[in-house]
Protein backbone atom coordinates (compact mmCIF):
# COMPACT_ATOMS: atom_id res chain seq x y z
CA UNK A 1 0.00 0.00 0.00
CA UNK A 2 1.22 3.57 -0.95
CA UNK A 3 0.22 6.94 0.14
CA UNK A 4 -0.96 8.96 -2.93
CA UNK A 5 -0.49 12.67 -2.49
CA UNK A 6 -4.05 13.70 -4.56
CA UNK A 7 -5.65 16.96 -3.77
CA UNK A 8 -6.63 18.30 -0.40
CA UNK A 9 -10.34 17.95 -0.19
CA UNK A 10 -11.02 20.87 1.33
CA UNK A 11 -11.11 25.18 0.50
CA UNK A 12 -11.57 28.05 3.11
CA UNK A 13 -11.72 31.26 1.84
CA UNK A 14 -11.53 34.38 3.35
CA UNK A 15 -13.78 37.71 3.29
CA UNK A 16 -13.95 40.56 5.43
CA UNK A 17 -17.65 41.91 4.79
CA UNK A 18 -17.34 45.13 7.33
CA UNK A 19 -13.84 46.13 9.32
CA UNK A 20 -13.42 43.83 12.19
CA UNK A 21 -15.29 41.16 10.96
CA UNK A 22 -13.65 38.14 8.91
CA UNK A 23 -15.90 35.90 7.15
CA UNK A 24 -14.00 32.40 6.74
CA UNK A 25 -16.44 30.27 4.27
CA UNK A 26 -15.11 26.26 4.54
CA UNK A 27 -15.94 23.30 2.16
CA UNK A 28 -15.20 20.31 1.46
CA UNK A 29 -14.44 17.20 4.69
CA UNK A 30 -12.73 18.14 7.62
CA UNK A 31 -10.95 15.46 8.91
CA UNK A 32 -7.35 14.54 10.39
CA UNK A 33 -6.23 15.31 6.47
CA UNK A 34 -7.77 18.56 6.55
CA UNK A 35 -7.77 20.18 9.93
CA UNK A 36 -4.15 21.58 10.28
CA UNK A 37 -4.51 23.01 7.28
CA UNK A 38 -8.04 24.48 8.31
CA UNK A 39 -6.06 25.20 11.84
CA UNK A 40 -3.51 27.26 10.26
CA UNK A 41 -5.87 29.60 8.16
CA UNK A 42 -7.95 30.38 11.50
CA UNK A 43 -4.76 31.09 13.76
CA UNK A 44 -4.36 33.85 11.16
CA UNK A 45 -7.03 35.39 11.02
CA UNK A 46 -8.21 35.52 14.54
CA UNK A 47 -5.16 37.61 15.06
CA UNK A 48 -6.39 40.74 13.40
CA UNK A 49 -10.63 40.94 13.84
CA UNK A 50 -13.76 41.87 15.89
CA UNK A 51 -15.79 38.93 14.98
CA UNK A 52 -14.84 35.81 13.49
CA UNK A 53 -17.55 33.98 11.19
CA UNK A 54 -16.95 30.39 10.30
CA UNK A 55 -19.29 29.13 7.73
CA UNK A 56 -19.09 25.62 8.10
CA UNK A 57 -22.58 25.30 5.44
CA UNK A 58 -20.42 23.85 2.84
CA UNK A 59 -18.71 21.22 5.11
CA UNK A 60 -19.83 17.77 4.46
CA UNK A 61 -17.83 15.45 6.60
CA UNK A 62 -16.59 16.98 10.56
CA UNK A 63 -14.47 14.59 12.51
CA UNK A 64 -13.54 14.91 15.72
CA UNK A 65 -10.28 15.98 14.34
CA UNK A 66 -12.49 18.97 13.20
CA UNK A 67 -14.32 19.59 16.40
CA UNK A 68 -10.59 19.89 18.24
CA UNK A 69 -9.98 23.04 15.83
CA UNK A 70 -13.33 24.41 16.53
CA UNK A 71 -12.84 24.26 20.22
CA UNK A 72 -9.06 25.72 20.20
CA UNK A 73 -10.92 28.44 18.24
CA UNK A 74 -12.93 28.86 20.67
CA UNK A 75 -10.50 28.91 23.58
CA UNK A 76 -8.22 31.54 21.44
CA UNK A 77 -10.95 33.27 20.72
CA UNK A 78 -11.72 34.09 24.19
CA UNK A 79 -8.38 34.48 25.18
CA UNK A 80 -8.38 37.48 22.37
CA UNK A 81 -11.98 38.89 22.98
CA UNK A 82 -13.03 37.81 19.56
CA UNK A 83 -16.84 36.82 19.41
CA UNK A 84 -16.29 32.97 17.34
CA UNK A 85 -19.69 32.30 15.97
CA UNK A 86 -20.62 29.14 13.38
CA UNK A 87 -22.55 28.99 10.73
CA UNK A 88 -23.79 25.44 11.03
CA UNK A 89 -26.23 24.28 8.35
CA UNK A 90 -27.15 20.45 7.67
CA UNK A 91 -27.00 16.93 9.53
CA UNK A 92 -23.00 16.78 8.68
CA UNK A 93 -22.07 19.70 10.71
CA UNK A 94 -24.70 19.90 12.99
CA UNK A 95 -24.89 15.93 13.98
CA UNK A 96 -21.61 16.05 15.32
CA UNK A 97 -21.94 19.24 17.56
CA UNK A 98 -24.79 17.58 19.00
CA UNK A 99 -23.44 14.16 19.62
CA UNK A 100 -20.48 15.86 21.33
CA UNK A 101 -22.63 18.92 23.32
CA UNK A 102 -20.43 20.94 21.64
CA UNK A 103 -23.92 22.99 19.71
CA UNK A 104 -24.14 23.96 23.79
CA UNK A 105 -20.89 25.62 23.94
CA UNK A 106 -20.09 27.78 20.41
CA UNK A 107 -22.58 30.00 18.93
CA UNK A 108 -24.07 28.52 15.60
CA UNK A 109 -26.71 30.30 13.65
CA UNK A 110 -28.33 28.81 10.60
CA UNK A 111 -27.02 30.83 8.25
CA UNK A 112 -24.12 32.91 7.05
CA UNK A 113 -26.48 36.23 7.01
CA UNK A 114 -27.64 35.42 10.74
CA UNK A 115 -24.20 35.33 11.99
CA UNK A 116 -22.44 38.57 10.28
CA UNK A 117 -25.85 40.24 11.11
CA UNK A 118 -25.96 39.02 14.66
CA UNK A 119 -25.50 42.02 17.26
CA UNK A 120 -22.15 42.26 18.57
CA UNK B 1 -14.26 -6.32 31.11
CA UNK B 2 -17.40 -5.13 29.04
CA UNK B 3 -19.41 -2.95 31.04
CA UNK B 4 -22.63 -1.04 29.82
CA UNK B 5 -22.31 3.20 30.02
CA UNK B 6 -24.32 5.59 31.03
CA UNK B 7 -25.90 5.41 27.29
CA UNK B 8 -26.18 2.17 26.52
CA UNK B 9 -23.20 1.84 24.72
CA UNK B 10 -21.61 -1.43 25.43
CA UNK B 11 -17.63 -0.66 25.58
CA UNK B 12 -14.38 -2.40 26.34
CA UNK B 13 -10.96 -1.66 26.36
CA UNK B 14 -8.48 -4.11 27.39
CA UNK B 15 -5.15 -5.24 26.15
CA UNK B 16 -6.96 -8.96 25.38
CA UNK B 17 -9.64 -10.30 23.23
CA UNK B 18 -12.85 -9.30 25.32
CA UNK B 19 -14.84 -12.04 26.46
CA UNK B 20 -18.24 -10.40 26.16
CA UNK B 21 -18.44 -8.22 23.27
CA UNK B 22 -20.52 -8.62 19.65
CA UNK B 23 -16.99 -9.92 18.09
CA UNK B 24 -16.44 -12.50 20.39
CA UNK B 25 -19.54 -14.14 18.42
CA UNK B 26 -18.37 -16.79 15.52
CA UNK B 27 -17.91 -13.51 13.18
CA UNK B 28 -19.95 -14.37 9.92
CA UNK B 29 -17.36 -13.51 7.05
CA UNK B 30 -17.68 -9.95 6.65
CA UNK B 31 -19.22 -8.30 3.25
CA UNK B 32 -16.92 -5.78 2.20
CA UNK B 33 -13.16 -5.58 3.02
CA UNK B 34 -11.02 -2.18 2.47
CA UNK B 35 -7.25 -2.28 2.78
CA UNK B 36 -5.50 0.66 2.82
CA UNK B 37 -2.22 2.55 3.50
CA UNK B 38 -2.55 3.77 7.24
CA UNK B 39 -2.83 7.41 6.37
CA UNK B 40 -4.90 10.28 6.86
CA UNK B 41 -5.61 10.15 2.74
CA UNK B 42 -7.60 7.47 2.59
CA UNK B 43 -10.14 8.19 5.26
CA UNK B 44 -12.31 9.35 2.98
CA UNK B 45 -12.21 6.43 1.22
CA UNK B 46 -13.69 4.11 4.26
CA UNK B 47 -16.39 6.72 4.95
CA UNK B 48 -17.40 6.92 1.47
CA UNK B 49 -17.55 2.60 1.68
CA UNK B 50 -19.19 3.13 5.29
CA UNK B 51 -21.69 5.33 3.50
CA UNK B 52 -22.83 3.28 1.17
CA UNK B 53 -23.49 0.38 3.28
CA UNK B 54 -25.53 2.06 5.86
CA UNK B 55 -27.49 4.07 2.80
CA UNK B 56 -28.69 0.66 0.81
CA UNK B 57 -29.20 -1.43 4.28
CA UNK B 58 -31.92 1.72 5.01
CA UNK B 59 -30.13 3.42 7.73
CA UNK B 60 -31.76 6.83 8.80
CA UNK B 61 -29.89 9.87 7.72
CA UNK B 62 -28.59 10.38 11.51
CA UNK B 63 -27.35 6.79 11.90
CA UNK B 64 -25.66 7.12 8.06
CA UNK B 65 -23.96 10.27 9.93
CA UNK B 66 -22.67 8.32 12.96
CA UNK B 67 -21.40 5.60 11.40
CA UNK B 68 -19.62 7.15 9.18
CA UNK B 69 -17.99 9.94 12.12
CA UNK B 70 -17.63 6.37 14.15
CA UNK B 71 -15.51 5.04 11.33
CA UNK B 72 -13.65 7.55 10.72
CA UNK B 73 -12.89 7.94 14.69
CA UNK B 74 -11.56 4.46 15.09
CA UNK B 75 -9.38 4.60 11.45
CA UNK B 76 -7.98 8.10 12.80
CA UNK B 77 -7.02 6.55 16.26
CA UNK B 78 -5.41 3.37 13.80
CA UNK B 79 -3.92 5.52 11.86
CA UNK B 80 -2.03 7.76 14.95
CA UNK B 81 -1.12 4.63 16.67
CA UNK B 82 0.08 2.79 13.90
CA UNK B 83 4.07 1.55 12.71
CA UNK B 84 5.45 3.02 9.57
CA UNK B 85 4.33 2.22 6.21
CA UNK B 86 1.18 -0.18 7.86
CA UNK B 87 -1.87 -1.33 6.59
CA UNK B 88 -5.02 -0.65 7.89
CA UNK B 89 -7.52 -3.33 7.42
CA UNK B 90 -11.38 -2.92 7.98
CA UNK B 91 -14.09 -4.93 7.58
CA UNK B 92 -17.76 -4.37 7.64
CA UNK B 93 -20.39 -6.49 7.67
CA UNK B 94 -23.66 -5.46 7.09
CA UNK B 95 -26.72 -7.69 9.87
CA UNK B 96 -30.70 -7.61 9.96
CA UNK B 97 -30.67 -4.62 11.79
CA UNK B 98 -27.16 -3.20 12.08
CA UNK B 99 -23.87 -2.74 11.08
CA UNK B 100 -20.62 -4.20 12.38
CA UNK B 101 -17.37 -2.70 11.64
CA UNK B 102 -14.18 -3.83 12.65
CA UNK B 103 -10.78 -2.83 11.94
CA UNK B 104 -6.82 -3.41 13.00
CA UNK B 105 -3.06 -1.95 11.91
CA UNK B 106 -0.20 -2.88 13.56
CA UNK B 107 0.74 -0.62 16.81
CA UNK B 108 4.09 0.40 18.05
CA UNK B 109 2.27 0.51 22.21
CA UNK B 110 0.97 -2.39 24.03
CA UNK B 111 -1.60 0.04 25.36
CA UNK B 112 -4.89 1.03 23.96
CA UNK B 113 -6.72 3.84 23.77
CA UNK B 114 -7.76 5.40 27.01
CA UNK B 115 -11.10 5.14 27.99
CA UNK B 116 -10.65 8.77 29.15
CA UNK B 117 -9.73 10.46 26.08
CA UNK B 118 -12.06 12.42 24.02
CA UNK B 119 -11.87 10.00 20.79
CA UNK B 120 -13.52 7.17 23.32
CA UNK B 121 -15.98 9.34 24.35
CA UNK B 122 -17.10 10.40 20.95
CA UNK B 123 -17.17 6.53 19.69
CA UNK B 124 -19.08 5.52 22.46
CA UNK B 125 -21.50 8.56 21.73
CA UNK B 126 -21.83 7.27 18.29
CA UNK B 127 -22.55 3.75 18.48
CA UNK B 128 -24.24 1.02 20.11
CA UNK B 129 -21.07 -1.30 20.88
CA UNK B 130 -17.25 -0.99 20.65
CA UNK B 131 -14.46 -2.19 22.21
CA UNK B 132 -10.60 -1.55 21.36
CA UNK B 133 -7.92 -4.36 22.17
CA UNK B 134 -4.26 -5.00 21.38
CA UNK B 135 -3.37 -8.33 20.18
CA UNK B 136 0.32 -9.98 19.42
CA UNK B 137 0.90 -9.74 15.65
CA UNK B 138 3.69 -11.98 13.89
CA UNK B 139 7.32 -11.89 15.52
CA UNK B 140 6.91 -9.71 18.22
CA UNK B 141 4.69 -7.20 16.72
CA UNK B 142 0.99 -5.57 18.26
CA UNK B 143 -1.80 -5.11 16.38
CA UNK B 144 -4.32 -2.06 17.64
CA UNK B 145 -8.20 -3.71 16.89
CA UNK B 146 -11.88 -1.81 17.10
CA UNK B 147 -15.10 -3.34 16.85
CA UNK B 148 -17.98 -1.74 16.57
CA UNK B 149 -21.55 -2.10 15.99
CA UNK B 150 -24.19 0.44 14.86
CA UNK B 151 -28.06 0.16 14.90
CA UNK B 152 -30.37 1.42 11.53
CA UNK B 153 -32.01 3.48 14.06
CA UNK B 154 -31.31 4.67 17.51
CA UNK B 155 -30.97 7.48 20.18
CA UNK B 156 -28.16 8.20 20.69
CA UNK B 157 -25.65 11.25 22.69
CA UNK B 158 -22.78 11.59 25.06
CA UNK C 1 -1.08 -9.12 -28.21
CA UNK C 2 -1.65 -5.05 -27.54
CA UNK C 3 -3.64 -3.30 -30.22
CA UNK C 4 -4.41 0.62 -30.17
CA UNK C 5 -8.78 0.95 -31.08
CA UNK C 6 -9.89 2.96 -33.09
CA UNK C 7 -10.67 5.88 -30.42
CA UNK C 8 -7.16 5.59 -29.07
CA UNK C 9 -7.46 2.53 -26.34
CA UNK C 10 -5.24 0.39 -25.90
CA UNK C 11 -6.75 -3.07 -25.75
CA UNK C 12 -5.53 -6.71 -25.12
CA UNK C 13 -7.65 -9.59 -24.83
CA UNK C 14 -5.43 -12.38 -23.84
CA UNK C 15 -5.65 -16.49 -22.48
CA UNK C 16 -2.33 -15.16 -21.02
CA UNK C 17 -1.22 -12.10 -19.43
CA UNK C 18 -0.55 -9.49 -21.57
CA UNK C 19 3.29 -8.56 -22.51
CA UNK C 20 2.80 -4.80 -23.36
CA UNK C 21 0.26 -3.13 -21.26
CA UNK C 22 0.67 -0.98 -18.06
CA UNK C 23 -0.39 -4.04 -15.66
CA UNK C 24 3.40 -5.38 -16.79
CA UNK C 25 5.59 -2.38 -15.99
CA UNK C 26 6.62 -2.87 -11.99
CA UNK C 27 3.31 -2.21 -10.28
CA UNK C 28 3.44 0.34 -7.50
CA UNK C 29 1.18 -1.40 -4.43
CA UNK C 30 -2.10 -0.28 -4.25
CA UNK C 31 -3.41 2.55 -2.18
CA UNK C 32 -6.61 0.47 -2.06
CA UNK C 33 -7.83 -3.14 -2.10
CA UNK C 34 -11.33 -3.67 -1.85
CA UNK C 35 -12.59 -7.14 -1.30
CA UNK C 36 -16.46 -8.03 -1.69
CA UNK C 37 -18.48 -11.47 -2.57
CA UNK C 38 -18.84 -11.83 -6.14
CA UNK C 39 -22.19 -10.37 -5.73
CA UNK C 40 -24.20 -7.48 -7.67
CA UNK C 41 -25.42 -6.32 -4.65
CA UNK C 42 -21.64 -5.22 -3.62
CA UNK C 43 -21.55 -3.34 -6.93
CA UNK C 44 -22.38 -0.25 -5.74
CA UNK C 45 -19.29 -0.07 -2.84
CA UNK C 46 -16.77 -0.72 -5.71
CA UNK C 47 -18.52 2.72 -7.57
CA UNK C 48 -18.65 4.70 -4.09
CA UNK C 49 -14.60 3.64 -3.74
CA UNK C 50 -13.93 4.85 -7.60
CA UNK C 51 -16.07 7.84 -7.00
CA UNK C 52 -14.14 8.47 -4.17
CA UNK C 53 -10.77 8.43 -5.58
CA UNK C 54 -11.37 9.94 -8.78
CA UNK C 55 -12.86 13.18 -6.97
CA UNK C 56 -9.93 13.57 -4.51
CA UNK C 57 -7.61 13.07 -7.47
CA UNK C 58 -9.28 16.06 -9.03
CA UNK C 59 -10.54 13.97 -12.09
CA UNK C 60 -12.94 15.75 -14.46
CA UNK C 61 -16.90 15.35 -13.68
CA UNK C 62 -16.90 13.12 -16.73
CA UNK C 63 -14.10 11.35 -16.05
CA UNK C 64 -15.45 10.77 -12.53
CA UNK C 65 -18.64 9.47 -14.50
CA UNK C 66 -16.43 7.36 -17.21
CA UNK C 67 -14.15 5.75 -14.32
CA UNK C 68 -17.48 4.76 -12.09
CA UNK C 69 -18.83 3.08 -15.42
CA UNK C 70 -15.98 1.04 -16.40
CA UNK C 71 -15.33 -0.56 -12.63
CA UNK C 72 -18.89 -1.66 -12.72
CA UNK C 73 -18.38 -2.90 -16.30
CA UNK C 74 -15.08 -4.82 -15.47
CA UNK C 75 -16.75 -6.47 -12.07
CA UNK C 76 -20.13 -7.01 -13.80
CA UNK C 77 -18.51 -9.46 -16.14
CA UNK C 78 -16.34 -10.57 -13.23
CA UNK C 79 -19.66 -11.36 -11.21
CA UNK C 80 -21.61 -13.41 -14.09
CA UNK C 81 -18.49 -15.33 -14.91
CA UNK C 82 -17.47 -16.01 -11.07
CA UNK C 83 -17.60 -19.44 -9.43
CA UNK C 84 -20.23 -19.68 -6.76
CA UNK C 85 -18.76 -17.86 -3.14
CA UNK C 86 -16.23 -16.65 -4.99
CA UNK C 87 -14.80 -13.53 -3.36
CA UNK C 88 -14.01 -10.53 -6.19
CA UNK C 89 -10.70 -8.46 -5.27
CA UNK C 90 -10.15 -4.86 -6.64
CA UNK C 91 -7.08 -2.86 -6.66
CA UNK C 92 -6.79 0.81 -7.06
CA UNK C 93 -3.67 2.66 -7.72
CA UNK C 94 -3.29 6.60 -8.12
CA UNK C 95 -0.99 7.65 -10.00
CA UNK C 96 0.28 10.80 -11.45
CA UNK C 97 -2.81 11.62 -14.01
CA UNK C 98 -4.42 8.59 -13.85
CA UNK C 99 -5.90 6.04 -11.74
CA UNK C 100 -5.17 2.64 -12.55
CA UNK C 101 -7.42 -0.17 -11.40
CA UNK C 102 -7.38 -3.92 -11.62
CA UNK C 103 -9.94 -6.81 -10.56
CA UNK C 104 -10.08 -10.70 -10.26
CA UNK C 105 -12.41 -13.49 -9.58
CA UNK C 106 -12.23 -17.24 -9.90
CA UNK C 107 -13.78 -18.48 -13.12
CA UNK C 108 -15.30 -21.50 -14.33
CA UNK C 109 -14.19 -20.62 -18.11
CA UNK C 110 -10.42 -20.30 -19.61
CA UNK C 111 -11.66 -18.35 -22.43
CA UNK C 112 -11.48 -14.29 -22.14
CA UNK C 113 -14.74 -12.24 -22.41
CA UNK C 114 -15.08 -11.39 -26.46
CA UNK C 115 -13.89 -8.07 -28.12
CA UNK C 116 -17.28 -8.36 -30.35
CA UNK C 117 -19.34 -8.05 -27.32
CA UNK C 118 -21.24 -4.90 -26.21
CA UNK C 119 -19.46 -4.41 -22.57
CA UNK C 120 -16.03 -4.60 -24.22
CA UNK C 121 -16.81 -2.26 -26.60
CA UNK C 122 -18.43 -0.10 -23.72
CA UNK C 123 -15.09 -0.50 -21.78
CA UNK C 124 -12.97 0.24 -24.29
CA UNK C 125 -14.91 3.58 -24.98
CA UNK C 126 -14.36 4.34 -21.32
CA UNK C 127 -10.68 4.07 -20.49
CA UNK C 128 -7.79 4.98 -21.67
CA UNK C 129 -6.00 1.22 -21.57
CA UNK C 130 -7.96 -1.70 -20.47
CA UNK C 131 -6.66 -5.38 -20.89
CA UNK C 132 -8.71 -8.98 -19.59
CA UNK C 133 -6.88 -12.15 -19.58
CA UNK C 134 -7.11 -15.66 -17.44
CA UNK C 135 -4.49 -16.64 -15.14
CA UNK C 136 -4.28 -20.70 -13.86
CA UNK C 137 -5.24 -20.17 -10.59
CA UNK C 138 -4.34 -22.76 -7.34
CA UNK C 139 -5.70 -26.55 -7.70
CA UNK C 140 -6.72 -26.47 -11.29
CA UNK C 141 -8.77 -23.46 -11.29
CA UNK C 142 -8.89 -20.11 -13.41
CA UNK C 143 -8.72 -16.64 -12.51
CA UNK C 144 -10.47 -13.97 -14.89
CA UNK C 145 -8.53 -10.50 -14.79
CA UNK C 146 -9.61 -7.19 -15.61
CA UNK C 147 -7.04 -4.06 -16.02
CA UNK C 148 -7.64 -0.41 -17.01
CA UNK C 149 -6.06 3.33 -16.83
CA UNK C 150 -8.30 6.45 -16.83
CA UNK C 151 -6.77 9.50 -17.01
CA UNK C 152 -7.84 12.53 -15.15
CA UNK C 153 -9.05 14.14 -18.16
CA UNK C 154 -10.24 12.97 -21.30
CA UNK C 155 -12.11 12.75 -24.55
CA UNK C 156 -13.41 9.20 -25.16
CA UNK C 157 -16.00 8.11 -27.83
CA UNK C 158 -17.50 4.42 -29.01
CA UNK D 1 -17.75 -12.93 1.87
CA UNK D 2 -21.36 -13.58 2.77
CA UNK D 3 -23.32 -11.89 0.43
CA UNK D 4 -26.38 -9.24 2.20
CA UNK D 5 -29.96 -8.76 1.21
CA UNK D 6 -30.14 -4.82 1.41
CA UNK D 7 -33.12 -2.64 0.30
CA UNK D 8 -32.49 -2.36 -3.54
CA UNK D 9 -31.44 1.06 -4.10
CA UNK D 10 -33.91 1.64 -7.08
CA UNK D 11 -37.42 3.17 -7.03
CA UNK D 12 -40.04 2.86 -9.91
CA UNK D 13 -43.09 5.14 -9.84
CA UNK D 14 -46.00 4.71 -12.43
CA UNK D 15 -48.51 7.21 -12.79
CA UNK D 16 -50.88 7.96 -16.25
CA UNK D 17 -50.98 11.36 -16.74
CA UNK D 18 -53.55 11.14 -19.49
CA UNK D 19 -55.18 8.41 -21.32
CA UNK D 20 -53.28 6.15 -23.42
CA UNK D 21 -49.83 8.23 -21.49
CA UNK D 22 -47.71 6.15 -18.94
CA UNK D 23 -44.94 7.79 -16.75
CA UNK D 24 -42.38 5.75 -15.04
CA UNK D 25 -40.02 7.61 -12.81
CA UNK D 26 -37.12 5.63 -12.27
CA UNK D 27 -34.37 6.98 -9.59
CA UNK D 28 -32.00 5.09 -7.57
CA UNK D 29 -28.87 2.89 -9.22
CA UNK D 30 -29.59 1.21 -12.27
CA UNK D 31 -27.05 -1.65 -12.67
CA UNK D 32 -26.65 -5.50 -13.01
CA UNK D 33 -28.81 -5.81 -8.85
CA UNK D 34 -31.54 -3.44 -10.12
CA UNK D 35 -31.88 -3.72 -14.00
CA UNK D 36 -34.28 -6.69 -13.89
CA UNK D 37 -36.57 -5.15 -11.42
CA UNK D 38 -36.82 -2.46 -14.20
CA UNK D 39 -37.14 -4.72 -16.84
CA UNK D 40 -40.08 -6.60 -15.38
CA UNK D 41 -41.62 -2.86 -14.86
CA UNK D 42 -41.55 -1.95 -18.09
CA UNK D 43 -42.20 -5.15 -19.48
CA UNK D 44 -46.04 -4.91 -17.84
CA UNK D 45 -46.62 -1.13 -18.41
CA UNK D 46 -45.78 -1.08 -22.18
CA UNK D 47 -48.67 -3.57 -23.14
CA UNK D 48 -51.06 -0.93 -22.18
CA UNK D 49 -50.18 2.29 -23.42
CA UNK D 50 -49.64 4.17 -26.49
CA UNK D 51 -46.51 6.73 -25.33
CA UNK D 52 -44.25 5.40 -22.74
CA UNK D 53 -42.52 8.47 -20.70
CA UNK D 54 -39.42 6.79 -18.87
CA UNK D 55 -37.83 9.60 -16.39
CA UNK D 56 -34.17 8.88 -15.76
CA UNK D 57 -33.54 12.41 -14.26
CA UNK D 58 -33.08 10.60 -10.44
CA UNK D 59 -31.03 8.08 -11.65
CA UNK D 60 -27.79 8.41 -10.33
CA UNK D 61 -25.89 5.65 -12.21
CA UNK D 62 -26.75 4.24 -15.19
CA UNK D 63 -24.68 0.94 -15.96
CA UNK D 64 -24.52 -1.20 -19.07
CA UNK D 65 -27.22 -3.54 -17.51
CA UNK D 66 -29.74 -0.83 -17.58
CA UNK D 67 -28.61 0.41 -21.04
CA UNK D 68 -29.42 -3.01 -22.21
CA UNK D 69 -33.01 -2.53 -20.94
CA UNK D 70 -33.15 0.85 -22.75
CA UNK D 71 -32.45 -0.90 -25.96
CA UNK D 72 -34.82 -4.39 -25.29
CA UNK D 73 -37.89 -1.48 -23.99
CA UNK D 74 -37.21 0.36 -27.84
CA UNK D 75 -37.61 -2.78 -29.45
CA UNK D 76 -40.38 -3.91 -28.03
CA UNK D 77 -41.91 -0.42 -27.95
CA UNK D 78 -40.79 0.01 -31.85
CA UNK D 79 -42.96 -3.89 -32.23
CA UNK D 80 -46.27 -2.73 -30.81
CA UNK D 81 -45.85 0.95 -31.96
CA UNK D 82 -45.69 2.70 -28.83
CA UNK D 83 -43.64 6.06 -28.26
CA UNK D 84 -40.81 5.91 -26.21
CA UNK D 85 -39.92 8.80 -24.81
CA UNK D 86 -36.68 9.38 -22.31
CA UNK D 87 -36.43 12.15 -19.93
CA UNK D 88 -32.49 12.19 -19.43
CA UNK D 89 -31.24 14.95 -16.86
CA UNK D 90 -27.79 15.27 -15.02
CA UNK D 91 -24.36 14.09 -16.51
CA UNK D 92 -25.22 10.44 -14.65
CA UNK D 93 -27.70 9.75 -17.37
CA UNK D 94 -26.73 11.67 -20.32
CA UNK D 95 -22.82 10.58 -20.35
CA UNK D 96 -23.54 7.00 -20.51
CA UNK D 97 -26.16 7.72 -23.48
CA UNK D 98 -23.53 9.81 -24.89
CA UNK D 99 -20.67 7.02 -25.01
CA UNK D 100 -22.50 4.42 -26.33
CA UNK D 101 -24.20 6.61 -28.82
CA UNK D 102 -27.62 5.74 -27.31
CA UNK D 103 -28.69 9.31 -27.23
CA UNK D 104 -28.33 9.10 -31.54
CA UNK D 105 -31.35 6.21 -31.50
CA UNK D 106 -33.54 7.18 -28.64
CA UNK D 107 -35.87 9.96 -28.66
CA UNK D 108 -34.68 11.58 -25.01
CA UNK D 109 -35.88 15.19 -23.81
CA UNK D 110 -34.35 17.56 -21.11
CA UNK D 111 -37.77 17.60 -18.20
CA UNK D 112 -41.19 15.54 -17.99
CA UNK D 113 -42.76 18.44 -18.87
CA UNK D 114 -41.51 18.24 -22.64
CA UNK D 115 -41.50 14.88 -22.75
CA UNK D 116 -45.18 14.37 -21.90
CA UNK D 117 -46.27 17.55 -23.59
CA UNK D 118 -44.36 16.25 -27.07
CA UNK D 119 -46.53 16.08 -29.88
CA UNK D 120 -47.17 12.42 -30.29
N1 LIG E 1 -15.79 18.31 24.45
C1 LIG E 1 -14.92 18.41 23.46
N2 LIG E 1 -15.36 18.77 22.25
C2 LIG E 1 -14.53 18.87 21.21
N3 LIG E 1 -13.23 18.61 21.27
C3 LIG E 1 -12.75 18.27 22.46
C4 LIG E 1 -13.55 18.14 23.60
N4 LIG E 1 -12.77 17.73 24.60
C5 LIG E 1 -11.54 17.64 24.12
N5 LIG E 1 -11.53 17.96 22.83
C6 LIG E 1 -10.39 17.97 21.94
O1 LIG E 1 -9.96 16.65 21.74
C7 LIG E 1 -8.55 16.57 21.86
C8 LIG E 1 -8.17 15.50 22.85
O2 LIG E 1 -8.87 15.71 24.08
P1 LIG E 1 -8.63 14.85 25.38
O3 LIG E 1 -9.94 14.66 26.10
O4 LIG E 1 -7.53 15.44 26.15
O5 LIG E 1 -8.26 13.46 24.80
P2 LIG E 1 -6.85 12.74 24.82
O6 LIG E 1 -6.79 12.18 26.21
O7 LIG E 1 -6.99 11.72 23.71
O8 LIG E 1 -5.82 13.77 24.51
C9 LIG E 1 -8.06 17.93 22.28
O9 LIG E 1 -7.37 18.52 21.19
C10 LIG E 1 -9.30 18.74 22.61
O10 LIG E 1 -9.26 20.04 22.05
N1 LIG F 1 -25.56 -0.29 -28.85
C1 LIG F 1 -26.08 -0.84 -27.72
N2 LIG F 1 -26.48 -0.03 -26.75
C2 LIG F 1 -26.97 -0.52 -25.63
N3 LIG F 1 -27.09 -1.81 -25.38
C3 LIG F 1 -26.72 -2.65 -26.31
C4 LIG F 1 -26.16 -2.22 -27.53
N4 LIG F 1 -25.84 -3.31 -28.24
C5 LIG F 1 -26.19 -4.36 -27.52
N5 LIG F 1 -26.70 -3.95 -26.36
C6 LIG F 1 -27.21 -4.80 -25.32
O1 LIG F 1 -26.13 -5.44 -24.69
C7 LIG F 1 -26.44 -6.82 -24.51
C8 LIG F 1 -25.36 -7.66 -25.08
O2 LIG F 1 -25.16 -7.26 -26.42
P1 LIG F 1 -24.14 -8.00 -27.43
O3 LIG F 1 -23.47 -6.98 -28.29
O4 LIG F 1 -24.87 -9.09 -28.10
O5 LIG F 1 -23.03 -8.52 -26.43
P2 LIG F 1 -22.74 -10.00 -26.02
O6 LIG F 1 -21.96 -10.56 -27.18
O7 LIG F 1 -21.94 -9.81 -24.76
O8 LIG F 1 -24.06 -10.67 -25.77
C9 LIG F 1 -27.77 -7.08 -25.18
O9 LIG F 1 -28.71 -7.30 -24.15
C10 LIG F 1 -28.10 -5.83 -25.93
O10 LIG F 1 -29.44 -5.43 -25.72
Amino acid sequence: MTENSSALPIDVLVDRPTPGVVVATVSGEVDMLTAPSLRTVLADEIADCRVLVLDLAGVSFLGSAGLAVLVETSHEARRRQVELRLVAAGRSVRRPLEITGLDEVLTTFPTRDDAVGAPG
Amino acid sequence: MAEVDVDGTEVTVSEHEPSTTTSEKPAPAADVEVRIAAAPAHLSVVRAVAADLAMRADFTLDAISDLKMAVDEACSELISRAVADADLVCRFTVEDEQIHFSAEAPTGSAVPPSRESFGWRVLTALTDAVSTWVVPGGDGSQVLRFDLVKKRADVVGL
